[in-house]
């Protein structure tokens, strides 16, 4: 294979993974965690795409595919909330909600 | 693979049935006697099971297999099949079994359909945990056990039910689920959960996994806070069911599981669990002795017994193993018939305890001749086959040391001073103030589910090497115990 | 013989360089989606991202990856975001977490953890099985391949993912459409 | 093989008796019941003679055989068959078990004519029988021990046989605990001996017990010793057999004079290559029997029961037979217990006789001059009591005087120590003995005989008075079976099994005669000039006697309150918390843990998934340590 090795695409999809889990924990615009969550299923999928070609199998990028499939559905799901959410006149901040407390 | 149907005859014939009682619109009696029919039916399907096993070591260990692919991907397959051991505890399990649902039939359980469901729903349960092959698939039978004893003593036990169930409940379950934990573990890092497949593991880890579920369902010493709540509160066949068959379940595992498959970690830990089976052997005899009432004689010289068991298991010698085996079939039979017999006493005097008893010999003399006779073989009179087994672990575990067999032997006298005082409290004596006259004589009924286990602990005292020369070829089966097994 | 070792080389090289720059791009596009407060710009920056990435696909030869990652990511999931985005305005800007100062420290440990962990392992653990990829013949990331595998191996996993997209569709207009309903009921009540 | 058949029905005649009278129930009438128990030993009896004569047609050295009905218990390498082995001393004991017993049963049909539970008794009495069958004829130590226990099961089940009563139930309990301890130590020696040898059959165990090293050797002897002792109610173990004479009369004339306490001499004589090698414990059980003949016989000479007494005398006796054994005259010490057998078993019964016709009345100090209304009794029991005593020409004098004997051939402190004692015994023997026979049918008659004796009854039935006398005829004549000096029936007879390891010369026999007959007539003198010339009622009170040397108080102290107090103990200490207390343990577990949880449901969803990656975070770092 030329250019680099699979390792290093690994790296890529590590620090995607990371960056968008720290979105995740420290933003508070519902927005950008579902922007950040999108990065970590990408960084996700690097990775699979990475070992689907270490391995010479076709069933990482099928994954990889299914990912993008569920990762749509997510977005219509979470972006249908955060509407709703808007047009009940809620402040979009994930910390004011906090219904889950039993 | 010869004759696997009869292994799955014997799990799926009660299962069937529970299904069938739990549903159909029978009326009381007749799910009590369907229930009954379906037991002497599992019975029969033993004794074949008992005729087509051969004892011969050029078989394989495992006989009457049947093997069906389950989880594939994880290694998990229904596997079941036949040990000596197994065969034989299969066998006091529906006889015993049987007994119950008889008595229960006899005194008229509330709910008949939901009691007798759950009733043959654990003997689906018991003997699966006996003829498992497949480590899943004996959580699965394990923790099925516990689903109907948990109804069974929650709904149809004494006042203090609740507390019983909920103790018994919590107990078992952090036993079991740290068996799980080591389930789960030995299974993913080898990549199958079979046991034959899986061979012997030296795992500390998981053998104490193992040994936790097992000394907490046995019980032994001092995990038995359960025992003497759910003993007193559980109707009385439930509660010999309970010591007598479930606590057997435990003592097959750390035969067949604990000792057999984790040669190293039992040489490692056996001192320590021997001291806590001689602490519980000594401790629940002198309990025995002092207890106030019936049940409380019985629950604690299980405990006993248990840890007598335990002895003969943690002598890990062909002697100890043979006498083990034995005497958990001895036991079985004389826990649920002194249950039983403790039912039919507080049936007909209202009361367990000891000091309003008394005199009951007068009169009534089946009663008195099953209960002396039950009493005797559990005290272990020489000639009994209680003693045969006895006398094997005893023999078994005085090459780990003769200080354990002096502490046998000191049970041995204890176990004939508390049962001595049991007999005397019910039988002798003058007339107690519960004893009226119209408590009267065990009757034909009552003998018929009685006398069946008496007799086959009296055929069992005539010949007791029908179990233990038909038993064990472990030696072979297990060459990892080659290096201490003398 | 030299030259195509040459040649080879110069491929070689060549490829570093497109691989350097679109790594550097994800991860600074990554870093940007993060840190803008404005969501508007967090969006385009994942657009960013998602392009790149899609470079990375192609040299690890999965064709139909990059291409679907272009079209249906960047293209149309994007899009969306972008119209949810104009549609909220002002009102999606939410200041960073607040909280306590341990939740946030705890968040930067987690998130750092995981990176170095994976990065430990890559580096210690399985240096050397990762260096050696298959051999592959020319259609392992064409069309035709992954079209064979999704209609024979994966029919199943194609099948539930139809069923999820489906699903996810009638969520997103029972959510929009009870949203609608609220807003008219409030209107009418006003 | 004659004898070995004759063997097997010999053992099992009196188990079918069993069998039938538990499964008759009420179809048999109660006699018919006493008649299916006396037939059965009757049969058995019948067969050990067969088995007897067919031996006696053989070479003394191909008197014993070993046959196997099956496999009764095993393991690996362990088998210990179902077996029955005959030979000369398993002959002779087959003898006087069901001899003795057969006399004992026919005996009982008369004594417990009228109790409402006969057939429990008679089936109880046929159990005995096969008990100590098997423990004399098991071909191995298992078996024996088998026996062993269901010996002790009857003794257990007949001293209760009255369960109404508080005492009868409570020496029953003692009876069978203290054989217990006895069966411990007995299968304590046995766990070794297998752990040493890997077997139990007698003649394997006992080849490869001389390749053992001493401490081995002592261990299994003190075992079986311990055994023996506690079955034969010697020191230190001896407190349950008076206790044991609530049972019925023919019940202690049969298992507590008779056969059963004679078992631990049996076991003796039967293991005697163990104990030669370990001549320390041969001592010791001799010690013991020099030591128990004495304190008993002092008890006895206080006791005011008149079955108490004998009781104290078989305790004496057995002493005695402990003594012969345990200097290694085997042959005399099983001789005394065939004579024993016999004027013992004569004195119960006699005395039962007694009791009958005084409504059952013990108590010696309310019976006396019962010569004149019960004339064939007195024979019979002067009979008894000569033979007891010692005196010529009855069956005592020939079979106590070769352990005296024996006692001076052994020499030595220890040698003529166990002299003094044994004839300190004999002159004991002598005022006990005669002490009752004044007491009971000398004197003036007590008010309470003219009372309750019912003249019309007389002396009892003749199923009784028939026992009576043929124990009587025995009591007289089986003394010579073997007379010192002229000839060696007995010793003869058991030479292939138990060989002597002394020999006793015509001097010591001589001497040990004329001391102890001189001594035993001394004490019936005694007691002549107190009881009957002096006309005292009771001796002098002595503390020490009357209390048994404190021997029941001693184990109360050591034994029972320690036990009681143990449980009560660990009942609070333990039991308690860990019942009680484990739940409310669970209890305050399972709300703090609630507590807890609830305190980290924040409903933040960052809280979660925080969670989520540090879980993750640290199952990675998990699973790249534990792989």
């Amino acid at each position: 294979m030329k250019g680099p090795d699979v390792t290093w695409y690994l790296g890529v999809a590590a620090f995607m993974f990371a960056t968008g889990a720290l979105g995740v924990l420290l933003r508070r615009s519902p927005l950008i965690v579902l922007l950040s969550l999108e990065l970590m299923l990408n960084g996700a999928n690097l990775a699979l795409i990475a070992f689907s070609r270490l391995h010479g199998g076709g069933a990482g990028q099928i994954f990889a595919l299914s990912v993008m499939a569920v990762a749509a559905s997510e977005v219509v799901v979470g972006l249908g909330l955060i509407v709703a959410m808007a047009r009940r006149n809620l402040t979009l901040d994930v910390d004011k909600l906090t219904w889950l407390r039993g | 693979m010869a004759n696997g149907w009869l292994t799955d005859t014997l799990i799926l014939l009660p299962l069937g049935g529970a299904i069938f009682i739990a549903l159909a619109p029978l009326s009381r009696l007749a799910a009590g006697l369907l229930a009954l029919a379906v037991s002497l039916v599992e019975i029969a399907f033993w004794g074949g099971a008992l005729t087509s096993y051969r004892f011969d070591q050029n078989i394989p260990f495992v006989q009457l297999e049947d093997r069906t692919t389950w989880f594939g991907e994880l290694g998990i397959s229904y596997h079941v099949g036949f040990t000596g051991p197994a065969l034989w505890l299969t066998g006091m399990a529906a006889v015993t079994m049987t007994a119950a649902i008889a008595y229960a039939v006899w005194v008229r359980r509330e709910h008949a359909r939901a009691y007798f469901a759950s009733m043959l729903l654990l003997t689906t349960a018991v003997v699966g945990v006996f003829v498992a092959q497949d480590y899943l698939l004996f959580y699965v039978f394990w923790e099925a056990m516990l689903i109907p004893l948990y109804v069974l003593v929650g709904v149809w036990g004494g006042p203090g039910r609740l507390r019983a169930t909920l103790m018994f409940f919590i107990y078992t379950m952090a036993g079991s689920l740290l068996m799980l934990t080591s389930i789960i573990v030995l299974g993913i890092s080898r990549g199958t959960f079979d046991i034959v497949e899986g061979g012997v593991s030296n795992s500390d880890w998981i053998f104490l996994g193992f040994v936790a579920a097992f000394v907490v369902k046995a019980p032994i010493f001092p995990f038995h806070a359960w025992l003497p709540v759910a003993y007193r509160e559980a109707p009385a066949e439930v509660a010999g069911v309970l010591s007598g068959v479930v606590s057997k379940a435990a003592a097959y595992g750390f035969l067949y599981i604990a000792i057999l498959h984790f040669p190293h970690p039992t040489h490692d830990f056996r001192t320590p669990i021997l001291v806590l089976a001689a602490i519980g052997l000594i401790y629940g005899s002198v309990l025995a002795f002092r207890a106030p009432d019936l049940r409380g004689v019985v629950a604690y010289s299980s405990l006993a017994q248990l840890g007598l068991i335990t002895f003969g298991l943690f002598a890990t010698n062909l002697a100890g193993f043979n006498g083990a085996v034995l005497q958990m079939v001895n036991h079985g039979l004389i826990s649920v018939g002194l249950f039983m017999l403790v039912g039919l006493v507080e049936l007909r005097t209202g009361t367990g305890k000891l000091d309003r008893l008394g005199g009951m010999a007068r009169g009534r003399p089946a009663l008195a001749t099953v209960l002396m006779t039950l009493g005797i073989i559990a005290l272990a009179v020489p000639g009994s086959s209680a003693f045969a087994g006895e006398f094997m672990i005893l023999t078994g575990v005085f090459t780990s040391g003769w200080g354990w067999s002096v502490v046998g032997a000191i049970a041995i006298v204890l176990a004939a001073m508390y049962m001595l005082r049991l007999i005397s409290a019910v039988l002798h004596r003058s007339k107690g103030s519960a004893v009226d006259d119209d408590a009267r004589d065990l009757r034909l009924p009552e003998l018929a589910f009685i006398l069946p286990l008496v007799a086959c602990l009296i055929v069992l005292s005539a010949w007791p090497a029908a179990v233990t020369d038909h038993n064990l070829d472990v030696v072979n089966a297990f060459p990892a115990l080659e290096r201490f097994v003398p | 013989m030299s030259s195509l070792v040459l040649a080879a080389s110069a491929g070689n090289v060549l490829t570093w360089v497109v691989w350097f720059g679109a790594a550097l791009a994800c991860v600074a596009s990554g870093i940007a989606v993060v840190s803008f407060s404005n969501p508007f710009y967090s969006a385009l920056a994942l657009i960013g991202n998602l392009a790149s990435l899609a470079v990375l696909y192609l040299l690890l030869s999965a064709e139909f990856v990059a291409a679907a990652q272009v079209l249906v990511y960047a293209g149309a999931v994007m899009v969306m975001f972008l119209f949810v985005i104009a549609y909220l305005g002002g009102r999606a800007d939410a200041p960073w977490a607040g909280g306590p100062s341990l939740h946030r420290f705890a968040a930067v440990g987690a998130a750092v953890a995981i990176l170095v962990e994976v990065l430990v392992v890559l580096g210690l653990k399985a240096g050397g099985e990762l260096s050696h990829p298959a051999r592959i013949s020319g259609d392992f990331g064409s069309p035709a391949e992954i079209g064979r595998l999704f209609l024979t191996d994966h029919l199943l996993a194609f099948e539930i993912t139809s069923v999820v997209l489906l699903i996810a569709a009638v969520g997103g207009v029972v959510l929009g459409s009870h949203a609608r309903r609220l807003q008219a009921e409030e209107a009418g009540l006003e | 093989m004659t004898e070995i058949t004759t063997s097997w029905i010999c053992l099992f005649s009196p188990l079918v008796a069993v069998i039938v009278i538990a499964l008759g129930g009420n179809r048999f009438s109660r006699r018919a019941a006493g008649v299916i128990a006396t037939g059965s030993v009757a049969l058995s009896f019948a067969a050990a003679v067969v088995a007897f004569a067919t031996m006696l047609t053989r070479a003394p050295g191909n008197r014993s055989h070993l046959s196997t009905a099956w496999t009764w218990l095993s393991a690996g390498n362990l088998h210990f068959g179902l077996s029955v082995l005959v030979d000369p001393l398993s002959v002779f004991m087959m003898l006087v078990v069901s001899g003795v017993g057969g006399l004992i049963v026919l005996y009982s049909i008369g004594y417990m004519h009228g109790d409402d539970e006969e057939r429990r008794y008679f089936a109880y009495m046929a159990m005995f029988v096969f008990s100590m069958l098997l423990l004399v004829q098991g071909g191995n130590l298992i078996l024996l021990l088998s026996g062993w226990g269901l010996v002790g099961l009857s003794s257990y089940l007949l001293i209760g046989f009255w369960h109404e009563r508080p005492a009868a139930i409570a020496a029953a309990k003692k009876a069978f605990v203290m054989n217990a301890i006895g069966d411990a130590t007995f299968a304590l020696a046995l766990f070794l001996l297998i752990a040493k040898t890997g077997t139990l059959d007698y003649g394997l165990a006992f080849s490869k017990a001389h390749g053992l090293s001493q401490t081995v050797l002592i261990l299994i002897a003190l075992g079986l010793l311990g055994g023996a002792v506690a079955k034969s109610a010697q020191l230190p173990l001896h407190t349950w057999l008076p206790d044991a004479m609530e049972g019925p009369t023919p019940v202690s004339a049969l298992i507590h004079a008779a056969t059963m306490v004679t078992a631990g001499v049996y076991l003796i004589a039967r293991t005697a290559p163990i104990f030669q090698l370990a001549s320390v414990v041969q001592d010791t059980a001799a010690a013991l029997g020099a030591v128990t003949l004495v304190m008993a016989g002092l008890i006895a000479l206080v006791q005011t029961d008149i079955k108490r007494v004998i009781a104290y005398s078989t305790m004496s006796q057995i002493g005695y037979m402990f003594l012969g054994v345990g200097l290694g005259a085997y042959a005399s010490g099983m001789f005394h217990l065939l004579t024993h057998a016999f004027f013992k078993a004569l004195l119960f019964l006699a005395a039962g006789v007694v009791i009958h016709a005084l409504a059952g009345e013990q108590d010696i100090r309310k019976m006396g001059g019962l010569r004149g209304l019960m004339p064939k009794t007195y024979a019979v029991f002067l009979v008894g009591a000569l033979s007891l005593a010692g005196i010529p020409p009855f069956s005592g004098f020939f079979s106590k005087d070769p352990i005296i004997a024996a006692t001076l051939e052994r020499g030595g402190a220890f040698g003529y120590v166990m002299f003094v004692l044994a004839i300190g015994g004999t002159f004991l023997t002598g005022l006990y003995t005669f002490r009752l026979v004044f007491r009971v049918f000398h004197g003036d008659r007590d008010r309470f005989v003219d009372e309750t004796f019912d003249t019309h009854h007389g002396e009892g039935p003749l199923v009784m008075l028939l026992p009576v006398g043929v124990l009587a005829i025995g009591a007289t004549l089986a003394g010579w079976l073997q007379v010192p000096g002229g000839w060696h029936g007995v010793s003869s007879w058991l030479q292939p099994v138990a060989a002597p390891i002394l020999e006793t010369t015509n001097t010591q026999e001589a001497i040990a005669s004329i001391v102890s007959v001189v001594l035993g007539l001394a004490g019936a003198g005694i007691a002549w000039w107190i009881y009957i010339a002096r006309r005292r009622p009771a001796p002098a009170a002595v503390p020490a006697f009357e209390r048994k040397f404190w021997f029941d108080e001693l184990y109360d102290a050591l034994f029972h309150r320690p036990a009681v107090t143990t449980a009560k103990v660990l009942y609070a200490l333990v039991e308690g918390p860990l019942v009680g207390g484990s739940m409310a343990g669970i209890a305050e577990a399972v709300r703090g843990l609630g507590t807890g949880t609830g305190r980290l449901q924040t409903g933040l969803v960052r809280t979660y998934a925080l969670a989520l990656a540090a879980s993750l975070a640290v199952l990675a770092v998990v699973f790249l340590a534990v792989r």
